[in-house]
């Protein structure tokens, strides 16, 4: 095979293997959209925190530490202990558990039956007060996050490629690990979406609050459920962009990668998150690396944006979003 | 009593770096204060306003700080720089963009107001490939090397110096800029990995250079052919990658480790007091080590200017004079506790650059440190000074400025 | 019954839809004016200006321009940032190539040509609605950022790619450049905002206004009513963008003075006007710049507060800024939902019954 | 028009009172008092209407009883609402549900994107009898509305009005509920569908015992089918009594029943004292 | 138009012009749905058009197709005795149609004055200057349209609430106020749409009147949907009655009280 061509294939494999990453973030989005018509936008900063109080957890670090010592004068540096990192990721999922119930019970509980840019509103409220929350609380320097995920090149792939083609395919390690827990938990989701009467009663509450409330659905309790979740997708979107970067302050900024799979796999779909995904990831890489050069590269940011806006012209509801209903 | 404001920025995007160098920078004027009671006999009054790397909060802290008489700046951010460039040239207060910022403001009869020694980005470049004609007996021809650069101002900097260079020694420059905030390279470094460049440089921000050498590491492209700029070679780049960032180099104008005579003085005076600034754990990273190199220069101009002018309560423009007429040498950082701590140089008014030389440093994932290569080495001056007549003669003209200096 | 609006009787139908049409408002916004006008002119200096009043000012007339589309037609946009950067650099341009042309001029042009960006942009509107239009006009902020950080035309060939405003007069006093008078520059941008606020206002209390909110409150109705969709929203993105590239053009030109895009008109900027439009109350000329004054005014109190009040580190001291904005943000979207301009009209309307509860 | 006082509330209902609303305020936007003391009582295994023209508060009332004030904005700020005996005021919607309580609202709420079957399903959420039995009531439901299970495969938002309320009050009864609140149950159904909803309600109450209160603007039929009736006018009740005592209340009759002295007057002749002509002018 | 020949008068005295609206042969599927087969009628000049039917009948779709919302996959709309091209619903309503909606469509972040407003838009056509500057022609046209929403507004009796939010009204009152938006617009052609769900008997009474006094003194024609048969039986001059997306009946209401198809799809009893 032509030479470019398979550096084509693998910029594809590559590109789908990002757009898992992507996906895992949008999930998130999806999962709340669904059960509440919220846009969540403090998912990213989410994702920051639980990558944080993962870190936090498993250094030992004592929280508000630097607080602790700006107002008392101590000298506290850490507990001194490690814990193991199953360990710590239940005990941040039990973080994240608290952090929905308290967003249900000081935020979403008193905005029932509010127009959605307004719930959208309040979420960007949570997510300032999250990122100064999580700042103070765990510290804002770089934190190296290793939960014993593989990392670097497949070598098994690239050997096997190589013989094949005479051209070794780059495959990340994480990647894969990545596509494994993101049909897992794409599956796990479809299912309890799909199959159970909570899932009937995500997408109930989503159309009508007041209507929901009066056939007793309880939206405090649908809301803590679907936001421990959310916590839960946004534990492991951290993780696995923790693991690659670091845990930091960007790490919030992925969000701005998911906007675009939303879109296109539409705001409902948790198929579609993974779908659109995928398309992202393809997309973005192939023409970065098919038109990038022409027009002086950096072209993917605002790719992904483009060709989601293309598919939207066409079906406005993303690729598996639910019809937006037009009647009078 | 001698104002500095601090433009820190310990929150938002690039905090991690932040934090460290503004802990540098008010370490040791808390030890001035501390050990000397400031300098020359006034205290220092360090006033820390927090920027997060936003331009119109930058102004904000400008603006706030400067009527308590501000003494000198220093924004640790290129986009504030641009920003207070004409605003201090206005208000004749002097600005110090330590090795960032505006490179042709080296160009002191232009930018009267701004310094940017010990070294510019252009310096950066050259030395970057002066090393690497060493390191290939002296020629670069047929080579191909790869720039991955922050696709801000910043980033953009040194391209112009490498296409000449480029052109000059004969090597191709492949040009890959990543966006804001950049943690997604694959489609860069799969092209590094297809083109197999025999060198990678780095302009990179935050998490941009974690991201890069990590994806270096993936692809295992070799980390000792793969040198950042200053700005991508503190430890925060290199850890969370692990044992596979072992052997990545930077360039750096100033020392690294914790082996000085002054960190005795920090502890005494200002850690073991409980006097350190911010969490007090930043000491001896590269990143502090330049924040405390910033406020060493700021601190031994305003004693230059004490000297030139007399008196000890002195005034923006005479700290502009004792900027002017720095001059670091070997001797004068003993003196201080910093022995070889960073290059010798000295300033005209013409030249607000320094003598452009920076070392190379090797990271040791092992060790967890980072490890001196090389000596200074000395940027190719003759072209940079070319470049920088070029671009701020076309801002003086631009910006109908008037000549200093003749 | 502090406020009085009985015994306020309209005669005419002009009169019932002026601007105010209690007069004991009239008098207060007057009063406002006066003050804005003549008063603060005097006593303004370079920190308040550059800190406090420039922003809130520019920062106004882009939320009036946003609050048109969003607050007033119902499409959110999440593209102000690069809108607002079509207006710096299409001033840049204008500035460097017709150095003798009023500045003034220029600003508005520039809104011109920002107006007719949007326009391009909002075409997708005709399909995308809600959050997808909202995400969708991402893609403008992205792709027009990439774009003045990509061709070098835009920023001159400049090295850096950074542009910055040469110096400008206007009736002889600086407007631009670093050696101006902080009370010209100050009653430049008054005069743009309050054209600015009076336009939005008469173009939102007529029928154009009147088709954008049917678009806002039900699109098909609206349609079926006889109001033509591409043209409403179309219009509304292109009068919200001329606002916001007028603001555009003043932050760059008039209070930066220097600007590199990627920074200064990231998508962090977008959302920073959105949350002002939604903070100050949608569909609210009053809401723009309450909103507008909540999120430059709290950012700069708290700081003062409590790192020059208290002495906090200022790390924990930035910390703490942000969870408290975040959470009065949350707070007044419980107590009002509808934004503080709303607040405050619940709140005439008890001063009205007061001393009586309902 | 007869005050309230006059027509003494005949006490016998409020002992075994299921659902008691004692002298309740309602307040919208913390300024707007709607409800100005309504008090009523739903005995058990009664129908009960109530009725009044439009603004009258019917539909507050409904939310004050149901907990839905909330989420308008809107509180009682006096009085109390009693279950059994127990103040419910404070407690959340779905709990109220879950004892019992459900309500129709006005004005067809039904969830847009899902589908009729799944509608009438999330009725049945707060049940845990098995999924037989909630398979029994759908189909139950669907005698009930033959139209629903033609129908029942596509999205309530693409159903007719008048599907869509037989949606809404089918998913009510599929929580297999105590008492239900009905708000304008026959609003926009054609006229066979009315008799046969208020047929279904009078089985109901007859067969299981399901309690109704229903807000109606049709008071003809209303008043056929309820055994007490309460008039409320402006936020207040301005009236009560049994249901034949209300029909035969003259001004019951002039003013909801649309009858006159001489029997059902036509739509077309009732021109007597309204004002014409002014706006063409 | 036709030719007034067929013209008459009613026993009230209203004239009854020529044919104002022919549907031929209309059908409308969605899908599998089909919700309207093959329906033909027409409506006069100046009369009273009833659709009745039960629930899920068409009878909205058919208000849908003619209002352009939809348009039918088969079938003509003549209008004013010409073929109506396919048109955008906002085309439709600047030919002289304005219609209610069933389930309330006004603009609820408005006032009522500012909805009835909206119903005179397509008369407003001052240009982006002057309403910029809100001189000349743009002030003048506000008063004028003013003027003219004022008198319906006391015509329908809400002058109390001109001011208020529409969102906060009681239903009954939103009916009003929809019927005032389509009557500023002053059509040819008022379509309704359940007008009277949810209303009393003495509203109703009053929303007859308002309806019979539009049709007589403006002449304008009426198409409605409605369930109350006392209503239809007394203010309209013909009705058409569907069923399953069929007509099965049309006539005068004589005429479909009696039909025995009407009585066993749709009223159940013979209705007095
Ligand atoms: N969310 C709200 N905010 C403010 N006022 C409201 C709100 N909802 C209802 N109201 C007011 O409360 C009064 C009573 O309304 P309600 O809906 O209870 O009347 P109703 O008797 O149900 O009338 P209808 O028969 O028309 O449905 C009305 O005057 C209405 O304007
Ligand atoms: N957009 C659509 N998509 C799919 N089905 C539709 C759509 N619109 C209407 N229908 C179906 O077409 C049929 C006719 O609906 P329509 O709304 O015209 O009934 P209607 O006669 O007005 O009934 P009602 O008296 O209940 O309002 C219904 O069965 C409805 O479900
Ligand atoms: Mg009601
Ligand atoms: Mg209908």
């Amino acid at each position: 095979m032509p030479d470019q061509l398979l550096f084509a294939i693998e910029v594809t494999l590559n590109g789908l293997m990002a757009g898992v990453l992507y996906a895992l973030v949008a999930l998130g989005f999806v999962l709340i959209f669904k059960a509440s018509g919220i846009f969540n936008y403090a998912q990213g900063v989410m994702a920051l925190f639980a990558a944080l109080t993962l870190v936090g957890i498993m250094e030992g670090q004592v929280p508000f530490e630097h607080l602790i010592n700006a107002t008392f004068g101590t000298e506290i540096h850490g507990f001194g202990w490690e814990v193991p990192a199953l360990l710590a990721i239940l005990l941040t999922m039990v973080t994240m558990v608290l952090f929905a119930w308290l967003v249900n019970w000081l935020v979403l509980r008193h905005l029932v039956g509010q127009e959605p840019i307004i719930l959208f509103m309040a979420t960007i409220g949570l997510a300032y007060f999250l990122e100064g929350f999580g700042d103070m609380m765990w510290g804002s320097d770089i934190k190296a996050l290793d939960v014993g995920l593989p990392q670097g090149i497949n070598s098994w792939i690239d050997e096997t490629t190589l013989d094949l083609f005479g051209y070794g395919f780059f495959i990340d390690n994480l990647d894969i690990a990545a596509t494994i827990i993101a049909a897992i938990l794409v599956a796990v989701l479809v299912a309890f979406s799909q199959y159970t009467k909570q899932g009937r009663a995500l997408r109930a509450v989503a159309d009508d609050h007041q209507a929901a409330l009066s056939v007793g659905i309880s939206l405090n309790f649908i809301w803590v459920l679907t936001w421990s979740i959310a916590g839960f997708v946004a534990l492991v979107a951290g993780i696995m962009w923790g693991t690659k970067s670091g845990v930091q302050f960007s790490l919030s900024l992925i969000a701005l990668k998911a906007l675009p799979v939303l879109m296109l796999g539409g705001f409902t779909s948790i198929p579609g998150a993974i779908v659109g995904g995928l398309i992202i990831g393809v997309g973005e890489k192939l023409f970065e690396f098919l038109v990038g050069p022409l027009v002086g590269g950096a072209t993917e940011n605002w790719f992904a944006y483009v060709l989601a806006l293309i598919f939207l012209v066409f079906r406005p509801q993303g690729l598996f979003g639910e019809r937006i209903i037009e009647r009078v | 009593e001698l104002t500095f404001p601090s433009l820190s920025y310990r929150t938002g995007p690039y905090a991690a770096n932040g934090i460290p160098f503004a802990d540098g920078y008010a370490d040791y004027f808390a030890m001035l204060n501390a050990r000397d009671g400031g300098i020359g006999g006034e205290r220092v009054n360090l006033i820390e306003c927090e920027t997060g790397y936003n331009t119109e909060k930058g102004v904000e802290c400008y603006e706030a700080t400067k009527g308590e008489g501000a003494l000198l700046y220093q924004p640790l951010s290129t986009g504030i720089t641009y920003q207070l460039i004409p605003r201090v040239s206005a208000d004749g207060i002097p600005m110090h963009t330590l090795g960032y910022g505006r490179t042709s403001a080296s160009n002191g009869k232009v930018f009267p107001w701004v310094f940017n020694y010990p070294a510019t980005y252009w310096d950066g470049a050259s030395v970057a490939i002066k090393y690497l004609l060493d390191e290939n007996g002296g020629s670069l021809e047929g080579k191909k090397i790869a720039l991955v650069y922050h696709n801000s101002a910043y980033g953009k900097e040194p391209i112009r110096t490498l296409s000449e260079l480029a052109t000059e020694h004969g090597f191709e420059l492949i040009e890959l800029p990543v966006d804001h905030p950049g943690q997604e390279q694959k489609s860069q470094w799969l092209q590094i990995r297809r083109e197999r460049p025999d060198n990678v440089l780095m302009w990179g921000w935050g998490v941009m250079n974690q991201v890069a050498v990590q994806e270096a590491a993936n692809i295992r492209y070799p980390m000792d052919q793969f040198i950042g700029i200053w700005w991508s070679g503190s430890e925060n780049d290199v850890k969370p990658a692990g044992d596979g960032a072992d052997g990545y180099k930077a360039l750096n104008f100033h020392a690294v480790g914790s082996d000085f005579e002054l960190y005795d003085d920090l502890e005494e005076h200002v850690w073991s007091q409980g006097n350190a600034a911010g969490a007090g754990d930043q000491g001896g990273t590269v990143l502090y080590n330049r924040g405390l190199y910033a406020a060493m220069i700021a601190a031994e101009a305003a004693r230059k200017a004490q000297e030139i002018h007399g008196v000890s309560a002195i005034t923006p423009a005479q700290m502009r004079d004792g900027l002017e007429q720095l001059e670091m040498t070997e001797e004068s950082m003993a003196e201080l506790g910093l022995a070889g701590f960073g290059p010798t140089f000295s300033a005209s008014c013409e030249n607000h650059g320094g003598s452009g030389k920076a070392a190379i440093n090797q990271w040791n994932a092992g060790e967890g440190r980072w490890e001196v290569l090389t000596d200074y080495i000395q940027s190719d001056q003759e072209l940079i000074a070319r470049l920088v007549e070029e671009d701020s003669m076309a801002y003086a003209q631009e910006n109908n400025i008037e000549l200093a200096c003749q | 019954m502090l406020y009085r609006e009985a015994g306020d009787f309209k005669t005419t139908y002009t009169g019932d839809s002026q601007t105010f049409p209690i007069r004991l408002d009239r008098w207060g916004y007057y009063l406002i004016l006066a003050v804005a006008a003549l008063l603060v002119p005097l006593i303004i200096n370079d920190y308040w200006l550059n800190a406090v009043m420039l922003p809130l000012l520019i920062y106004a007339i882009a939320a009036l321009g946003l609050n048109i589309l969003t607050g007033y037609c119902g499409q959110v946009s999440l593209g102000t940032g690069g809108f607002m950067a079509v207006g710096a650099y299409a001033c840049y341009k204008l500035m460097t190539a017709f150095p003798d042309i009023n500045i003034a001029i220029h600003i508005v042009i520039s809104g011109f040509i920002t107006a007719a960006v949007g326009m391009l942009f909002g075409l997708p509107s005709l399909r995308i609605k809600g959050f997808y239009l909202a995400v969708a006009t991402l893609a403008a902020q992205f792709f027009l950022v990439w774009l003045f950080n990509r061709v070098p035309w835009f920023y001159n060939y400049s090295a850096s790619g950074q542009i910055s405003a040469p110096e400008r007069t206007l009736m002889g006093f600086r407007i631009t450049g670093p050696e101006t008078q902080a009370w010209a520059v100050y009653l430049f941008c008054l005069v743009f905002v309050v054209a600015s606020a009076w336009i939005c206002r008469n173009l939102t209390r007529g029928s154009m206004g009147r088709k954008w909110m049917a678009i806002r409150d039900m699109d098909i109705a609206a349609e079926i009513i006889g109001v033509n969709p591409l043209r409403a929203k179309l219009s509304a993105f292109g009068i919200s963008s001329f606002f916001v590239g007028i603001s555009g053009a003043l932050f760059f030109a008039v209070y930066l003075g220097a600007v590199e895009v990627g920074e200064v008109f990231g998508i962090n900027k977008s959302f920073l006007v959105l949350f002002m439009v939604i903070i100050g109350g949608l569909g609210s000329i009053l809401g723009s710049f309450l909103g507008a004054a909540f999120m430059v005014l709290m950012p700069v109190l708290l700081k003062n507060v409590l790192v020059g009040g208290l002495g906090w580190p200022t790390d924990l001291a930035a910390h703490l800024e942000f969870m408290i904005v975040g959470g009065l943000i949350v707070f007044f979207l419980i107590v009002e939902p509808h934004g503080l301009a709303q607040l405050w009209r619940i709140t005439k309307e008890k001063l009205r019954l007061w001393p009586f509860p309902h | 028009m007869t005050d309230a006082a006059t027509t003494p509330a005949d006490s016998a209902g409020t002992e075994d009172a299921l659902l008691d609303v004692r002298n309740i305020e309602v307040i919208y936007n913390s300024v707007i008092l709607v409800l100005k003391g309504v008090s009523l009582s739903v005995p058990k295994g009664g129908i009960t209407a109530l009725l009044g023209g439009n603004g009258a508060g019917k539909t507050t009332t409904l939310k004050a009883i149901s907990n839905l004030l909330k989420s308008e904005r809107g509180e009682v700020t006096k009085g109390q609402i009693l279950y059994r005996g127990e103040r419910v005021q404070d407690l959340l919607p779905s709990d109220l549900v879950r004892r019992g309580v459900i309500q129709v609202m006005e004005g067809r709420h039904c969830f847009e994107h899902l589908t009729i079957e799944e509608n009438l399903m999330t009725g049945a959420y707060t049940r845990g009898d098995g999924r037989a039995r909630v398979e029994e009531d759908l189909e139950l439901v669907y005698t009930y509305f033959p139209r629903l299970k033609e129908r029942r495969k596509s999205q309530a938002g693409y159903t007719s009005g008048g599907e869509q309320q037989m949606c809404a009050i089918g998913r009510a009864l599929m929580s297999r509920p105590e008492t239900i609140l009905l708000d304008e149950p026959s609003m926009g159904l054609a006229p066979q569908l009315v008799e046969e909803i208020f047929g279904i309600v009078k089985d109901l109450n007859e067969r299981e015992g399901v309690s109704f209160l229903l807000a109606e603007q049709n008071t003809n039929v209303a008043l056929r089918f309820a055994r007490r009736g309460y008039i409320l006018e402006s936020g207040r009740v301005v009236m009560d009594g049994k249901a034949s005592d209300l029909r035969e209340n003259p001004d019951v009759k002039e003013f909801y029943l649309g009858m006159s002295d001489e029997g059902r007057k036509s739509f077309r002749d009732t021109r007597s004292y309204r004002r014409r002509k002014r706006w063409l002018a | 138009m036709k030719d007034t020949a067929d013209s008459h008068v009613t026993e009230d005295g209203r004239t009854i012009g020529g044919t104002l609206l022919d549907l031929r042969g209309i059908t409308l599927r969605f899908g599998g749905v089909e919700a309207i087969k093959n329906i033909s009628f027409d409506i006069r000049q100046g009369e009273i058009r009833a659709i009745i039917g039960p629930n899920g009948a068409g009878k909205s779709s058919m208000l849908n197709v003619i209002s352009g919302f939809y348009n039918p996959q088969e079938g003509e709309v003549w209008f004013r005795g010409e073929k109506r091209p396919a048109m955008k619903p906002f085309q439709v309503a600047r030919s002289g149609v304005a219609r209610t909606f069933q389930n309330i469509a006004l603009f609820d972040g408005m006032s009522v004055l500012d909805n009835i407003m909206t119903g005179r838009l397509n008369d407003m056509h001052a240009g982006l200057v002057a309403q910029m500057i809100w001189k000349g022609k743009a002030e003048r046209e506000e008063v004028e349209n003013r003027a003219r929403v004022e008198r319906i507004i006391d015509f329908l009796e809400i002058q109390h609430i001109r001011k208020t939010p529409v969102g906060r009204l009681p239903y009954g009152l939103k009916k009003r106020v929809e019927l005032a938006r389509a009557l500023a617009a002053e059509p040819d052609l008022l379509l309704l749409d359940e007008p009277m769900a949810g209303m009393n008997v003495e509203e109703k009474e009053d929303m007859s009147r308002y309806i019979l006094d539009v049709n007589d003194e403006m002449g304008t024609t009426i198409a409605l949907i409605e369930h109350d048969m006392g209503v239809v039986m007394d203010i309209s001059d013909r009705v058409v009655v569907m069923d399953y997306g069929r007509k099965i009946g049309d006539g005068t209401p004589d005429e479909v009280r009696n039909n025995p198809q009407v009585i066993d799809a749709y009223l159940g009893v013979a209705h007095d």
